[in-house]
């Protein structure tokens, strides 16, 4: 298999993430766009540790690994800030967060 | 097959494990008494910090460096002096917490749980030396920094502060994670000092590290609030609770360059060519743009944020001519110096310029620049602080600041060539508009008449006074005995030098 | 004795700010123990002025004196080295000399918002950093002195200052920032180019050597700006003139008195003697800003109605004088230019008393509204001619040896300068001499002469109180004095500007 | 070889078309659908690459916890569930634009980079031999010894997040 | 004493102080110091005439020439003169070279007036005063013969000046201050007359310009003298730029050095070149026109009238005006040598002063202020100075200006005796016939005139003429033409003035009386002075030029004219032309009408007028039946017009000039290139700002997209 046929794969769900956390709207989806940005880099660490070599294949997965976890992390922490914003304002359009400017 | 379980040498880590202790200890204070010892968790956290400073100089004593786990994490001097730094940040931070805390009915047990708990994450970065160590404590400081930033719930700005921080701080690190997805699919490896070995051979040469630099410094770049990844500085800092935005302001962006100059200058060491004017072009962007935007706010936390953009510009500057710097002249190490130095003065000045607004808001109940109109006639004591400070950040002697702006026209002289001197002009010229918004706070204080129907004396609490007292007298003496600072920036080199 | 002479500069530069100390723990209330105190600070200092002048060793006016030499900021190789030699010590002693003189005149004329304590407290702070600056042998430690005056000075025009006091105090204070930003790039690429040291003298030593002339150039341009937007010369004056007429009396005088020599002092003990041929290069350009400034300066004054303004103007044309002196790099010019800005310094001073005692009694310096100051107060006005006399440049008073040599040595500049082009500039020069009778006069005429206008002509005006006769005898005395034996200070700058100039063979003559 | 190949085809297509839905979908709750059907086929790419351990972490944290987060964020957020519209705000055209600038530029470094190099086969290998390489142990010994620190910091890092989202989300 | 001259200065110096820390306690308000100084003075400087009278001639000089002269290339050792005058600076050395020069000289016994015959060597004593760029700058004393006779005579009529105006200005507001300014006015040409340098005559020289703005702004109360004395202030201090150009050049010309002496031996050895002598020369000579109110810089000083009376007569007749003149006769030298004065024909000095001759005694025609007639007959009398110095008769300038000292005095303080008895200087309105109310006046006052007039054998006659031999001897016919015209005309105009004053009848108000002893006593000493002065260069007697010879002189080789017959004769037919045509206009026409006129007037105002309209009718008809009255008429018109307009003109000009620059240069461009910087920083600042929208998505977009970009840059370039 080429390697790259993960990678462009990577490229692809990082720019479609990256979509979605500029075009959406809801709270909510931005965070679900983000796991996919991570999603295209952990694809990218096993598969560039796979083509690396035995150690490097080892590190790419304890890497992917930290990843997975700290995207747990993350997730909580934002939906807790979601839900914050959204029991202030009983809205999650991210549209109507700019009460500071300029 | 069998697994050994590596050997640990505990002094390196002495300093996180009483990180880590004061943490337990505060969440059992918290959950025992609950209400009762509310006021406990700010003192706990105070002396635990302090407490975790008396390691860092048993091991600066000791001097050795210590390399851990093949490279992984070190203890070095360049380490030390950050700790110790970040320590010192959270320390002033915890000490202008306490009455801004305790007034408002705050969670208090957590917020100093998520504090020193960030702070945990600074000291592991400042000896993080791989691509997964420097991750985790990235992550380390930012989560709770992102909560702590909202922390006043009810607060619709501290809600949007929270929530710009989170989403931005998150895209930041996704992207930094991609490029550092490549570089370690380049090299294989995630120790920097391998890094570096391999990209200083032909391989690194391929765009696809460029990128993978790029998205890493971008990363940082986002940390250390440089143009154009700075947007969220200015709404975060003016939502988030003061304290807080003083720790951000300082040890976050701090902890941002410890991670760049250990990435760049042993990671990158070799690709230079992409750095250099990378580096260049954010140094000349920052600081121009956050000094004009500058000009034109109105309220003091956001002109505060806007000029610790502008700092960061300065601090941006020796990384873009590094490289150029002769090694008989210490080369990269040069530029480290400059860069450590100015965090050490900008830490100072900036801390006491947020207590000092701090202590003002107290009276006057809002950061808007007319609030502080005569100020000077019924508190001279802090109006003259708050020049001491705002006059230090412009950078006039002989209040520190003007040594931090010194060091970086010397680095940028040093390197002597063209792009460096055209620098080093935009920042002479940045220094003089910078002068304009700082002097515009004193001319508020000092030249207008008094505002405010209330001009009875205004009662500084203690901590806060010990706070006060502690950045101007660092702000001084840096400023008078510039050797001081100068000796630290100088000896955190060594460990670095590849 | 010896013991004292390496401490001597030392107190010099930092009593005041002892008495600074002293103040910062007296409550505000206690007005009259502020003033017994800095009087006391200044005093002190000037006292180690009178030592310094006593144990100073005339025959070697050319070499530094009471040198010290610790360390500072080992990182920079940047040295805490201080010393005095003929330039700098009549520089020094005058700042300390004047700033006794405002303290004593202070005494009952606190300008509004009253504040004692800060007020004197500014004024020391500013006594420490001029003195700094005239002793300071390291460039660091000299740009350090030299940007310490800009805070107090801000203050003290913004606080205690006229209606547009925010504007002039920030535009004085950009204006200079600017210039010493460039000026502390120019230093650091001395240091890079001239051998990795900040100590003046080595600089000498080297400098010329090390960099080629070109770079030289550069470098030079950059102190330039740093000094000469603090002379000022056209066209960097226009802060003057706003920071002059806003500033409070005291502020007014430190300025004209001191502040303004801090330009021309680095030009004569830092650009020239670092890089001769870079000043050589540039002395045509700076020698027709100078003449420029004369006669610009006279224009402006002539166009003024305010008489603060006008000394303000004024100002401008006699620093061209000294400038012009400075361009001409001989020693006849940079005797002359010492000279021209101790006079400068007592007589603009002297006029910018009177002016702060003439708005006290009348609430204007109108010149429209003015009138009559003779017969209402005979003794000020007296003084006033006296002062436009002297400042004119008459023979006899210290005003002249600020003149006249520069145009004598502008007809014979040095060598590599183009002297049909300095001969045209002493005939400007010359001529200015005339504007500046006209308009000291016309001043003069218009403030005491005739009779007071009918808005004064009953209000009982106070004749001079102690504190002003007090601040004022020893200038005026001064300026006779030195107006009759100029040896008193060309004996003591001669042989300084001699070693300034060695470059050019000890000047072009 | 032509097995590996043609998964990897389905499972790429798949988890490409449900990431472009998981953007554009009017539906919330659809979104997390597809969501979980794109981690669903990446876990499965792990296992292509032989990473079993991390695939297996994928599918348990990802879908049992994150996406089971993601819903009830969805249910405390909004009352109604069904199709909305306005899910996308403004800047939709920007942010296709930047994606595709991005796309441009990786596929480029990354085909530049890596060209045709192929992931080294590993099916010669036996299962032990595998598992002793790169498999779950040597993970777990790497991340004991190695990555001790960062793994500790983690455990922190969790903590101080439990914490904090509490604090910030509990009602009071 | 003449070692010591510099107590004279000294004295008067030490008067000013104590005047003016002391004179308001004393009885006389400071008066008697200033007398008592003067006075001590003035003994001191008789003292040094006779110390200096007896002093043995020692001193023998050979003449060396400027160079182009023929005859002086027959001198043998002629080039070593030019080298080693060269070579040589200091004073004394010059002097022995001039020595062994005439030692050398000796042998070869070549014909010639001087060489044999001695003169008296000037007395010399300096000091450093100060030294810088490696030259020491002297002061000193110097006297010779011109500094003693002038030591004498600005002593002695300020003597009198100070005495005359302890009454005079008896109760005046500033009494005590004003004699202050009377010593330190004495001091200030003391300083200059006995000064051995450049630089401390240049003391002297503005001292005396200071005391002039504050004497003639005595009474600065009204703006018009205050506009004076800054009129007068200013107009020298134009002159001086010339000066001080021309010190300049001396100083570098000489070889660095404001020695009088030696700058006399360098420009006249030849030492200077030639430009540089021409320009400094010329600018000196601008100087001269300031301060000695020579055409077209002598409108201040009829302006300057309006000081006290006392004042003009110092002014006019010892100090301030004479110094432009004694500075020409001192620096002799160097105009000898820079307009080759000894060809003859023309040069500029000789054309100014003629014309200032001419032009200032035709104006004196149309002034009804008799102390405007005077102050226009001193510009003339000083034309008449400064053409004697142009056309080389320096004994003669020299001696006019002694002379003139004595009448031009005596008929200024007559002028102020008249004042205080009419309270007015208006001649036609408030005088007439006063030589019944006043004769001490009245007679002194008319020895004044004649004398001025130049009557056979008052002094006037014999200086001035001096001054048409020399002009005819030394080849200048032209100018003697006009010194005769000058004369005929002076004449005339005294005719009037005194006419107008003393003659006719009484047509102010009060009854006028003579004054007190305090004033008169002065007028009786000048009279004699007036009467005998001339005396002193009488033929065969020729004190004053044995006296006042000097080595310029020999230098040089200026020649002395004797008094001759035929000259003088013509001289005196037209002064007595002159003052047979006035006193035939204005006396003999007179009579007839005059009485009823008188008589009339005693009754009826109305006759008065109309007599006064006859009069003047009268006046004006003979005036213009003479031809003056148009010349004078234009010209006084191009005077106030033209020539003060431009004066005037000046000023304004360079006041608008300066409003304009300040105005649109400096408050528009200069200031505002500042502040439209700042402005345009925070504008651009307020641009930047609408990046910071708020969205936090932008923020993203920008985020991501800089990302992009900087990558994309970064690949593509690097």
């Amino acid at each position: 298999m080429l390697v790259n046929q993960f990678l462009i794969l990577g490229a692809v769900l990082f720019c479609i993430g990256v979509y979605g956390v500029l075009a959406r709207r809801n709270g909510v989806l931005v965070l679900m766009s983000i796991e996919l940005i991570l999603n295209a880099v952990n694809i990218n660490l096993i598969a560039l540790g796979a083509l690396q070599g035995p150690e490097a294949a080892v590190t790419g997965q304890v890497f992917s690994l930290f990843v997975i976890t700290i995207a747990a992390a993350e997730v909580g922490v934002g939906l807790a800030i979601v839900l914050l914003i959204y029991r202030n304002r009983t809205t999650v359009d991210l549209d109507e967060v700019d009460l500071m400017k300029g | 097959m069998p697994f050994d379980s590596p050997s640990l040498d505990y002094h390196a880590f002495a300093p996180e494990i009483v990180l880590v202790a004061t943490l337990v200890v505060l969440l059992f204070v918290d959950l025992v008494f609950e209400e009762r010892a509310r006021w406990a968790t700010s003192t706990v956290a105070g002396v635990g910090l302090l407490a975790s400073v008396v390691p860092v100089l048993t091991l600066a004593v000791d001097g050795a460096d210590r390399g851990l786990f093949d490279g992984a994490y070190v203890v070095d001097n360049f380490a030390l002096v950050l700790k110790a730094l970040f320590l010192a940040a959270g320390y002033v931070t915890v000490l202008i917490s306490t009455d801004y805390i305790g007034d408002g009915d705050y969670y208090e047990g957590e917020y100093y749980f998520m504090l020193v708990s960030s702070l945990l994450g600074m000291t592991l970065m400042a000896s993080s030396r791989d691509l997964i160590s420097i991750f985790v404590s990235l992550e380390l400081l930012s989560i709770p920094a992102y909560l702590l930033a909202g922390w006043r719930k009810r607060d619709l700005r501290g809600n949007e502060a929270s929530l710009k921080y989170y989403l931005l701080g998150v895209f930041a690190s996704a992207v930094m994670l991609y490029g550092m997805s490549l570089v370690f699919g380049v090299t294989g490896s995630t120790v920097l000092v391998e890094i570096g070995d391999v990209l200083a051979g032909g391989i690194g040469a391929a765009p696809l590290v460029t990128v993978g630099i790029v998205f890493i410094v971008v990363g940082f770049a986002f940390k250390v609030s440089a143009v154009p990844f700075h947007a969220w500085a200015p709404d975060t800092y003016e939502g988030a609770p003061t304290p807080i935005t003083a720790f951000l302001s300082v040890a976050s962006k701090a902890a941002g360059f410890v991670a760049l100059v250990q990435l760049v200058f042993i990671a990158f060491l070799g690709r230079d060519d992409v750095w250099a004017p990378m580096f260049w072009l954010l140094a000349a962007v920052t600081m121009t743009v956050g000094n004009l935007i500058a000009l034109r706010q109105t309220n003091v936390v956001r002109l505060l944020a806007y000029s610790s953009v502008a700092q960061a510009g300065f601090m941006l500057a020796p990384f873009a001519v590094a490289a150029d710097i002769p090694v008989d002249r210490g080369g990269v190490a040069a530029a480290t110096g400059a860069v450590i130095t100015y965090l050490l003065i900008y830490a100072a000045m900036n801390l006491g310029a947020f207590a000092v607004v701090m202590a003002v808001a107290r009276r006057t109940r809002s950061a808007e620049l007319g609030s502080l109109a005569g100020l000077f006639s019924y508190a001279p004591g802090l109006a003259v602080l708050m020049s001491v400070f705002f006059f230090a950040l412009a950078g006039i002697p002989p209040l520190a600041g003007w040594y931090a702006k010194f060091v970086v026209f010397k680095v940028l002289l040093d390197a002597g060539n063209a792009a460096a001197v055209t620098l080093g002009v935009i920042a002479a010229v940045n220094s003089v508009i910078a002068l304009f918004y700082y002097a515009s706070v004193a001319r508020h204080m000092l030249l207008d008449p008094a505002a405010g129907t209330d001009t009875s004396r205004v009662r500084v609490p203690a901590s806060l006074g010990a706070a006060l007292g502690l950045c101007a007298l660092a702000t001084l003496a840096f400023g008078v005995l510039p050797g001081l600072i100068a000796e630290l920036g100088d000896v955190a080199l060594f460990g670095l030098l590849p | 004795m010896d013991g004292l002479d390496d401490i001597a500069l030392t107190a010099a530069v930092f009593l005041p700010l002892v008495g600074v100390l002293a103040m910062m723990f007296t409550p505000r209330q206690h007005e009259a123990d502020h003033k017994v105190m800095a009087l006391i600070a200044t005093l002190a200092t000037f006292g180690v002025g009178v030592y310094l002048l006593l144990r100073f060793d005339y025959a070697r006016a050319d070499a530094l004196q009471f040198d010290v030499d610790a360390s500072w900021i080992e990182v920079i190789n940047s040295r805490y080295i201080l010393g005095v030699d003929g330039i700098s010590l009549p520089l020094l002693v005058l700042s300390m000399f004047v700033c006794v003189l405002v303290v004593v005149y202070s005494w009952n004329h606190f300008p509004e918002p009253h504040n004692p304590k800060a007020f004197l407290i500014l004024i020391l702070i500013l006594e420490t950093g001029m003195n700094g600056t005239f002793v300071a042998q390291d460039l660091i430690l000299f740009f350090v002195f030299f940007e310490v005056v800009l805070l107090p000075m801000y203050f003290m025009i913004g606080v205690w200052g006229g209606e547009q006091r925010q504007y002039a105090a920030i535009k004085f204070f950009l204006f200079t920032l600017f210039g010493s930003a460039l000026m502390i790039l120019s230093f650091l690429a001395l240091f890079f180019q001239g051998g990795q040291t900040f100590a003046i003298a080595e600089l000498v030593a080297v400098a010329s050597d090390n960099i080629p002339r070109s770079t030289q150039i550069l470098i030079f341009g950059g102190l330039f700006m740093g000094f000469a937007i603090k002379v000022p010369m056209f066209p960097f004056h226009t802060w003057l003139p706003d920071a002059h007429t806003q500033a409070p009396t005291q502020g007014s005088v430190i300025l004209a008195a001191i502040l303004l020599k801090l330009g021309t002092y680095g030009f004569v003990r830092i650009a020239i003697p670092i890089l001769p041929e870079a000043a050589q290069a540039w002395a045509p350009w700076i020698g027709g800003l100078a003449v420029i400034g004369i006669i610009y300066g006279a224009l402006g004054c002539l166009a003024q109605s305010d008489m603060k303004r006008l000394i303000a103007f004024s100002s401008v044309a006699h620093m061209g004088y000294v400038m012009l002196g400075i361009a001409t790099l001989t020693d006849f010019g940079i005797n002359a230019a010492v000279f021209g800005m101790v006079a400068h310094g007592l007589i603009t001073g002297m006029l910018f008393f009177v002016a702060g005692s003439v708005k006290d009694r009348f609430h204007t310096l109108e010149l429209s509204r003015l009138g009559g100051l003779l017969i209402q107060s005979p003794r000020m006005g007296w003084i006033l001619g006296f002062c436009a006399m002297a400042s004119l440049g008459l023979p006899g008073l210290a005003g002249f040896w600020g003149e006249f040599p520069v145009i004598l040595a502008a007809y014979n500049p040095a060598e590599g300068l183009s002297v049909g082009l300095f001969r045209g500039y002493m005939v400007v020069a010359a001529v200015g001499t005339v504007f500046a009778a006209g308009y000291l006069l016309w001043m003069f005429q218009r403030a005491a002469f005739g009779t007071p206008k009918e808005e004064f002509a009953d209000t009982p005006i106070p004749g001079m109180h102690w504190p002003e006769y007090v601040a004022w005898t020893p200038m005026l005395v001064l300026i006779v004095v030195l107006g009759l034996f100029p040896n008193l200070l060309f004996g003591l700058t001669d042989g300084a500007v001699g070693t300034a100039l060695a470059a050019f063979g000890g000047g072009g003559n | 070889m032509l097995a590996q190949n043609l998964s990897f085809a389905v499972l790429a297509t798949v988890a490409t078309v449900a990431a472009l839905r998981v953007v554009s979908t009017r539906n919330v709750v659809h979104a997390a659908l597809y969501l979980v059907v794109v981690l669903a086929s990446v876990g499965a790419l792990y296992v292509l690459l032989a990473a079993e351990f991390v695939a297996a972490v994928q599918i348990l944290i990802y879908i049992g916890a994150i996406v089971v987060l993601f819903l009830f964020g969805i249910m405390l957020t909004r009352p109604t569930i069904g199709s909305e519209h306005g899910l996308d705000n403004d800047q939709r055209w920007m942010a296709g634009v930047t994606g595709l600038l991005l796309l441009g530029l990786l596929s480029f470094v990354l085909v530049d980079g890596f060209g045709d190099r192929q992931l080294p086969r590993l099916d010669g290998m036996s299962r032990e031999a595998l598992t002793a390489e790169r498999g779950t142990a040597a993970v777990a010994d790497s991340i004991f010894s190695t990555y001790l620190v960062p793994f500790e910091a983690v455990s922190i890092l969790l903590l101080a997040a439990l914490v904090g989202a509490i604090v910030l989300a509990r009602r009071d | 004493m003449l070692e010591n001259i510099w107590v004279v200065p000294g004295l008067t110096f030490a008067s000013f102080w104590l005047i003016l820390f002391f004179g308001k306690r004393l009885p006389k308000g400071g008066a008697e110091i200033g007398i008592a100084a003067v006075g001590l003075a003035f003994v001191l400087s008789s003292v040094a005439v006779v110390e200096w009278n007896d002093r043995p001639a020692t001193e023998e000089v050979e003449a060396v020439s400027t160079g182009e002269h023929g005859e002086a290339e027959a001198h043998g050792s002629e080039p070593d003169a030019h080298e080693e005058a060269e070579d040589e600076h200091s004073f004394g050395e010059v002097r022995a070279l001039a020595v062994d020069l005439a030692a050398a000289e000796a042998g070869e016994g070549e014909a010639g007036e001087h060489e044999a015959e001695p003169i008296r060597s000037a007395v010399e004593r300096n000091l450093t005063w100060f030294s810088f760029g490696g030259v020491d700058i002297t002061v000193g004393t110097a006297v010779d013969g011109l500094t003693v006779i002038l030591l004498f005579t600005v002593t002695l009529i300020s003597l009198l000046v100070h005495v005359f105006s302890t009454n005079y200005m008896h109760g005046d507001v500033r009494f005590t201050y004003f004699f202050a300014a009377l010593s330190l006015f004495t001091t200030g040409m003391l300083l200059l007359v006995v000064s051995s340098s450049l630089l401390q005559a240049l003391f002297g020289w503005e001292l005396m310009g200071l005391c002039s703005f504050m004497l003639i702004g005595h009474w600065w109360e009204k703006k018009p003298n205050s506009d004076a004395a800054m009129k007068a202030f200013l107009t020298t201090r134009t002159g001086d730029i010339g000066l001080l150009v021309g010190l300049v050049i001396m100083f570098f010309a000489a070889g660095q050095t404001f020695d009088i002496a030696a700058v006399n031996e360098a420009a006249l050895t030849g030492a200077m070149g030639e430009t540089v002598l021409l320009v400094g020369a010329s600018a000196l000579f601008v100087g001269v026109i300031g301060k000695s109110a020579q055409f077209p810089l002598h409108t201040w000083l009829p302006d300057a009238m309006a000081g006290p009376t006392p004042v003009s007569a110092l002014i006019h007749a010892a100090t301030m005006v004479v110094a432009g003149v004694y500075l020409v006769a001192r620096l002799y030298g160097v105009f000898w040598s820079a307009f080759d004065i000894e060809a003859g024909g023309v040069n500029p000095i000789a054309v100014i002063g003629g014309i200032t001759v001419l032009i200032a005694a035709a104006l004196a025609f149309v002034q009804t202020d008799i102390k405007k007639v005077l102050a226009y007959s001193t510009v003339s009398q000083l034309g008449y100075m400064v053409m004697a110095l142009g056309v080389g008769a320096w004994t003669a300038a020299i001696f006019h200006l002694f002379t003139h000292a004595f009448f031009k005095g005596l008929l200024f303080l007559g002028a102020g005796s008249v004042s205080h008895a009419v309270h007015s200087f208006e001649m036609r309105d408030d005088m007439g016939g006063l030589r019944k109310f006043m004769p001490t006046t009245f007679v002194t006052f008319m020895i004044g005139s004649l004398a001025l007039a130049g009557v056979f054998p008052l002094a006037g006659f014999w200086s001035k003429d001096e001054i048409l031999l020399g002009a005819a001897e030394n080849g200048y016919r032209l100018f003697e033409v006009v010194g005769l015209i000058g004369a005929f005309m002076t004449a005339a105009y005294m005719t009037r003035c005194v006419y107008l004053t003393f003659f006719g009848s009484y047509r102010g108000h009060g009854h006028p009386h003579e004054s007190p002893p305090p004033i008169t006593v002065p007028l009786i000493i000048l009279a004699v002075f007036s009467v005998g002065a001339g005396l002193l260069n009488a033929p065969g007697f020729e004190k004053f030029f044995e006296l006042t010879e000097n080595r310029v002189f020999l230098l040089a080789g200026i020649e002395h004219h004797s008094f001759e017959i035929v000259p003088a004769v013509v001289s005196s037919v037209v002064v007595l032309a002159a003052l047979a045509l006035g006193g035939l206009l204005f006396f003999a026409g007179r009579l007839p009408r005059g009485v009823t006129a008188r008589s009339r007037a005693a009754r009826a105002g109305y006759r008065l007028l109309a007599n006064k309209y006859y009069l003047d009718h009268l006046y004006t008809g003979v005036v213009v039946g003479s031809i003056k009255g148009p010349i004078a008429r234009a010209a006084y018109w191009a005077n106030q017009k033209v020539i003060d307009g431009v004066v005037n003109g000046v000023g304004v000009a360079s006041t608008r000039a300066g409003l304009w620059v300040y105005r649109h240069i400096d408050q528009r461009v200069v200031d505002g290139a500042v502040n439209g910087a700042g402005f345009g920083a925070e504008g651009f600042g307020g641009i930047l700002r609408t990046i910071q929208t708020g969205r936090v998505q932008q923020y993203g977009a920008l985020l991501f997209g800089a990302t992009a970009v900087l990558a994309l840059g970064l690949v593509i370039f690097v």
